[in-house]
């Protein structure tokens, strides 16, 4: 009997166990759809009202839980940083020769049209984040697709011109210094960490929200950077290893 | 009905867990991983969720009907993050494994190492 | 009518969900893991939760597929092929 | 009082500030900039911290971020409780991140900026970890924590093949972490709140039902996988016998202990008011059947290690099966005695971890068994000096920091079995360093040991030195040892703080009254500080730290010269060692179905809490 084998055998009666217990604890909630967290109501109620944004999850994002946006800025941080660190010190001794292996001709074809509109999408997606749906992580993970675009599309060579490592690696430390540094001016000013000083605005206006909006925008171009960095550490990996995979399908 | 939600959060946690008991390829691994944590966005959702409820959003809402739980929102935003991290770190780990190794499958690396 | 879509698109994403765990081959799943996270996106969607289903959408469909297929294919296809070459398996650690 | 609250959220926003400026400017920087930057801002977090200390002996500062406070006792932000004990763990992580970056300006030829970035972030993560007052925060700073630490664990690996362990670290702690989440999504559910003092609020209010309880026993396994206690443990030895020595340092010496006291704050705070008296029985005899496993269970599988990384693992294992004690007694002495544990020998394992290295790298090996003898030499006085002292401190030899802390658990009521299972702990581990010290630079007992090693006798030792054998300068030597020396000195000194014991414990007893804590938090009034009466360690917790420390020396000699005790015992012995060892496989898979075992135990055990 293979080692799996034996050890799912052994995870069949604890899983089973755990899943009972798991259920037990489950049917225990509150019905689905019965509304129960004053929590959640009080900001339902006056979220709009305080924060001059119509979405009140970019609210709780960026003003109310703005403190755990920022710990989770610098996950995502850290989560670049890491692999760089993992993946870059192994791979000096190897060559590092910069190639052109993958063209697809749709994409060579769609390239014109379309790098352009998805880096718009992505910038429409951050800059209505907190009126709309969408915000700064998502149009963020957008922007970053419209880099991986022109490498899918062109080369890598200009993929890697026009992301280049000084200005991607700036980009992703700068969006979370500004995230800091607004946090650090509301301290300053004498207020708390991450108060707001700026004025809210109209509601439902693009020049709403006061520091949201600033908070917002670092978190895109950090996410947007920080996916091209991810991206970047491990296609040169992929492409290292490209007339390998070629050789062998052969 | 109203546990149904719930219990499909239970499937997904008990589901990774045992993909991670029986995988043989760390990639294998790692998206079970984030199979596991899917099951707490949709426990998250689902426990916010309000029966003819509406989205947060307070532009173009319909008045009198409740907007559902933002908190859980913005909690579950939050854990997407963490998951492309976590899964980019767990990935970067198996490559640097695989490198070494040449191989995925975590017993016949612990093989290895005697 | 929406207990019903309810029900239809709670049962895909455990059903999907349990299907990506069942999936060995790396390649296989990460298409796999790829229907998985739509029926999510559409989950969050039918639950009111448009920006997490914005961004299950984005990373579903970017940041995932692409982490994950550069890792298959330096790994050259996952353990589907087993004459991969072992490397430098030499030097274990010492007295556990 | 104002400035010094504006110092809460830079303990966490100055070390990662620096970190992403680093990031942002890494292109253009000097080398030695990084490293400058970097000790800077951990001893800024150091010295800040110890202010906090200070400043909150008598009152806790709650910290609102963003400025929301609670809206008739409506929390609406997310808050930041400033109080001695997580203040001065904040500090304990600080200075140690602080030594281990000084060690690694040297220690390692070649730096990038990313490394001190990550240090900087898992220092951020650390501090707000041991600070935050609400539940969602905490996963955050636990998965920042994480995250950086799962980097630098598989970072500068120079045995090829054992970068195994950092994935394993990775997704075990990944396993945790997400049980963590559903238990935090279930207990959401239940109250409506994450703010630590209004889930306790809305669970005395509305008793705890079975999500409650499930909810609470997965957070719990959440703390406890970090923290490494049985049977959550398994990832341990494994991440730390590959972590290179700055990060193995932080590691033992406060990461995975940290989650121990996370854990007794999120019980205080949240669900100690919901439980209820009755319930405490029965949380207190699962916590102490936990607590005393993991300390047995590491102090013996300490014992059984050749490998003198894996030594330190499982003794940091073992170890905090002793602080979790203190905290599973519920009483004032036990957590006060608990957290000053924990911080004297946290600086005490860091200071092993980091003179190790020095070990490893000039001798060449990090095998006791190898380097049988090998350490006599006139210049390696000094390394042994620190060993010997550093073994003693974790004996709990009296008077000193790691005595006091013992007796505080000791002198706390209830359990009279309690204190001999953990001097017999204390005492077994400290013998192992004491036993591969006195083999290593004194050369004596056998150069083999068929309990430590599967290797036969005349087998060479597997696989190359693990670090160049060119041996080290005097200067970078000494370079090397100041942070481990101070870290010690620290140690052993901070018994004598004037009245260090009697302030820990009316900390502890503050920390242990939520509804104070609630009046507090939620509706801003401070209740007067509780009265407690000073301490100083009886008799038998004299009896007990003098036992301890004897007896490490005894075992010692034991472990050395055991085979001459005869045959038979030596058949029995290995068959045991053999049994616990084929357990620690290395396999993930086997590691998550103990930890699905290990959940499903502690959340029946639990099943009666619900009311």
């Amino acid at each position: 009997m293979s080692r799996v084998r034996r050890r799912v055998l052994f995870f069949v009666p604890v899983g089973i166990a755990m899943a009972a217990v798991l259920a037990w604890g489950l049917v225990g909630l509150p019905s689905f759809g019965l509304p129960h967290s004053d929590y959640a109501r009080y900001f339902a109620q006056h979220a709009t009202g305080q924060r001059h944004t119509t979405n009140v999850v970019a609210a709780i994002v960026f003003d109310y839980r703005g403190w755990d946006t920022m710990g989770e800025e610098l996950i995502m941080v850290s989560g670049v940083m890491g692999t760089a660190l993992l993946l870059r010190s192994t791979r000096g001794e190897e060559h590092r020769a910069a190639r052109d292996p993958v063209t697809s001709e749709l994409l060579t074809w769609l390239r014109p049209g379309m790098i352009p509109l998805v880096l718009l999408l992505g910038l429409w997606t951050i800059s209505y984040g907190y009126i709309t749906p969408g915000g700064g992580f998502q149009g963020g993970v957008i922007g970053a697709g419209a880099a991986l675009l022109t490498w899918l599309a062109g080369s890598y060579q200009r993929y890697q011109v026009l992301t280049p490592d000084p200005l991607v690696d700036a980009a992703e430390g700068g969006g979370a210094f500004v995230y800091l540094a607004v946090g650090l001016a509301g301290l300053a000013a004498g207020g708390t960490y991450l108060h707001n000083l700026i004025p809210l605005g109209t509601t439902g206006d693009l020049a709403s929200g006061g520091t949201i909006a600033v908070l917002n925008a670092a978190t895109g171009l950090a996410v947007a950077a920080g996916l091209v960095l991810i991206f970047h550490e491990f296609l040169e990996d992929y492409t290292e290893t490209v007339p390998d995979v070629a050789a062998e399908e052969r | 009905m109203s546990v149904f939600p719930y219990l499909v959060a239970g499937v997904l946690f008990i589901a990774g867990l045992y993909g991670v008991v029986s995988s043989r390829n760390y990639i294998h691994l790692a998206v079970c991983l984030t199979v596991m944590q899917s099951s707490t966005y949709v426990a998250l959702i689902t426990v916010g969720y309000l029966t003819n409820g509406q989205a947060p959003i307070t532009k173009g809402a319909k008045p009198g009907k409740p907007l559902v739980d933002p908190v859980v929102q913005s909690l579950t935003l939050t854990d997407v993050v963490v998951s492309v991290a976590v899964l980019a770190l767990v990935l970067s780990l198996a490559l640097r494994a695989y490198r070494t190794h040449g191989t995925l499958d975590p017993d016949e690396m612990r093989e290895m190492r005697g | 009518m929406t207990t019903a879509l309810l029900v239809v698109v709670l049962t895909a994403v455990g059903v999907l969900g349990v299907c990506v765990v069942l999936t060995h081959d790396p390649l296989r799943q990460t298409v796999v893991n790829g229907f998985f996270g739509l029926s999510l996106v559409i989950f969050f969607v039918v639950l009111q939760a448009p920006d997490v289903a914005i961004s299950e959408l984005v990373v579903s469909t970017v940041a995932y597929p692409l982490v994950l297929l550069a890792t298959v294919y330096r790994t050259g296809k996952g353990t589907r092929d087993p004459q991969r070459k072992r490397r430098a398996p030499s030097d274990s650690e010492a007295g556990r | 009082m104002a400035e010094v609250t504006t110092l809460v959220p830079l303990l966490v926003v100055v070390p990662l500030a620096v970190a992403v400026l680093l990031t942002a400017t890494s292109h253009w920087l000097p080398a030695w900039v990084p490293d400058l930057a970097a000790i800077l801002a951990a001893a800024a977090v150091t010295a800040m911290s110890v202010v906090l200390v200070v400043a909150t002996r008598t009152h806790p500062i709650v910290y609102w971020f963003g400025g929301w406070r609670p809206v008739h006792g409506l929390p609406i932000g997310i808050t930041f409780i400033v109080e001695p004990l997580g203040a001065s763990l904040a500090a304990l992580a600080a200075l140690l991140t602080t030594a281990s970056l000084v060690f690694s300006w040297r220690y390692f030829e070649e730096v990038g900026h990313l490394y001190h970035a990550l240090v900087l972030a898992f220092l951020a993560g650390m501090v707000g970890f041991s600070l935050s007052g609400d539940l969602f925060n905490i996963f955050v700073w636990l998965e920042l924590m994480s995250v950086a630490a799962y980097a630098l664990c598989g970072y500068q690996v120079h045995q090829a093949a054992v970068i195994q362990g950092a994935v394993n670290f990775a997704i075990i702690n990944s396993l945790g972490t997400f049980t963590m989440l559903m238990g935090l999504a279930m207990v959401y559910a239940s109250t409506g709140q994450l703010n630590l003092s209004a889930i306790g609020h809305q669970l005395s209010a509305n008793p705890p039902g079975s999500a409650v309880v499930v909810g609470f026993s997965f957070i719990t396994v959440g703390f406890l996988t970090k923290a490494g206690a049985v049977p959550f443990h398994f990832w341990m030895s494994d991440a730390y016998a590959v972590a290179s020595a700055p990060v193995g340092a932080l590691f033992a010496g406060v990461m995975s202990d940290l989650a121990y006291h996370t854990f007794a704050r999120v019980y205080w705070d949240g669900f100690a008011p919901g439980f209820g008296v009755h319930a405490a029985a029965v949380i207190r005899g699962v916590l102490l059947a936990v607590a005393v496993l993991t300390a047995l269970l590491g102090a013996v599988m300490c014992a059984l290690q050749a490998d003198l990384k894996r030594q330190v693992a499982f003794l940091t294992i073992s170890h905090g099966g002793i602080f979790f004690a203190g905290i599973a007694l519920l009483t004032a002495r036990g957590l006060a005695g608990s957290t000053l544990y924990l911080i004297t020998d946290g600086l005490l394992k860091a200071a092993l971890f980091l003179s190790l290295a020095i070990v490893i790298k000039g001798l060449g090996s990090s095998d006791e068994l190898a380097l049988h003898g090998r350490g006599r030499q006139r210049s390696q006085v000094l390394p042994m000096a620190v060993f010997i002292t550093v073994g003693l401190g974790l004996a709990t030899l009296p008077p000193f920091g790691t005595f006091l802390s013992s007796a505080l658990i000791y002198d706390s009521p209830g359990y009279g079995w309690l204190p001999p299972i953990l001097v017999l702990a204390a005492a077994l581990t400290s013998a192992t360093v004491l036993r591969s010290t006195a083999r290593i630079y004194l050369g004596w007992g056998p150069a083999h040991d068929p309990l430590l090693t599967s290797r036969k006798p005349d087998e060479p030792e597997e696989g190359e030195p693990e670090e160049s054998e060119t041996g080290l300068g005097l200067r970078t030597r000494l370079w090397l040892l100041t942070p481990a020396l101070g870290l010690v000195l620290v140690a052993y000194g901070v018994a004598f703080t004037p009245s260090v014991a009697h302030e820990l414990v009316s900390a502890a007893a503050a920390l242990q009254h939520p509804q104070a804590t609630e009046q507090l938090v939620l509706h801003g009034q401070q209740s007067p500080p509780p009265v407690v009466g000073s301490y100083a360690p009886s008799a038998s917790a004299w009896a007990y730290g003098g036992s301890a420390a004897g007896g490490s020396l005894l075992l010692a000699a034991l472990g050395l010269w055991w085979r001459r005790l005869g045959r038979r015992v030596e058949g029995v012995a290995l068959v045991l060692a053999r049994g616990l060892k084929a357990v620690h496989d290395g396999s993930v898979g086997d590691y998550a179905v103990w930890f699905a075992a290990g959940t499903t135990v502690l959340a029946i055990a639990w099943t009666g809490l619900v009311r």
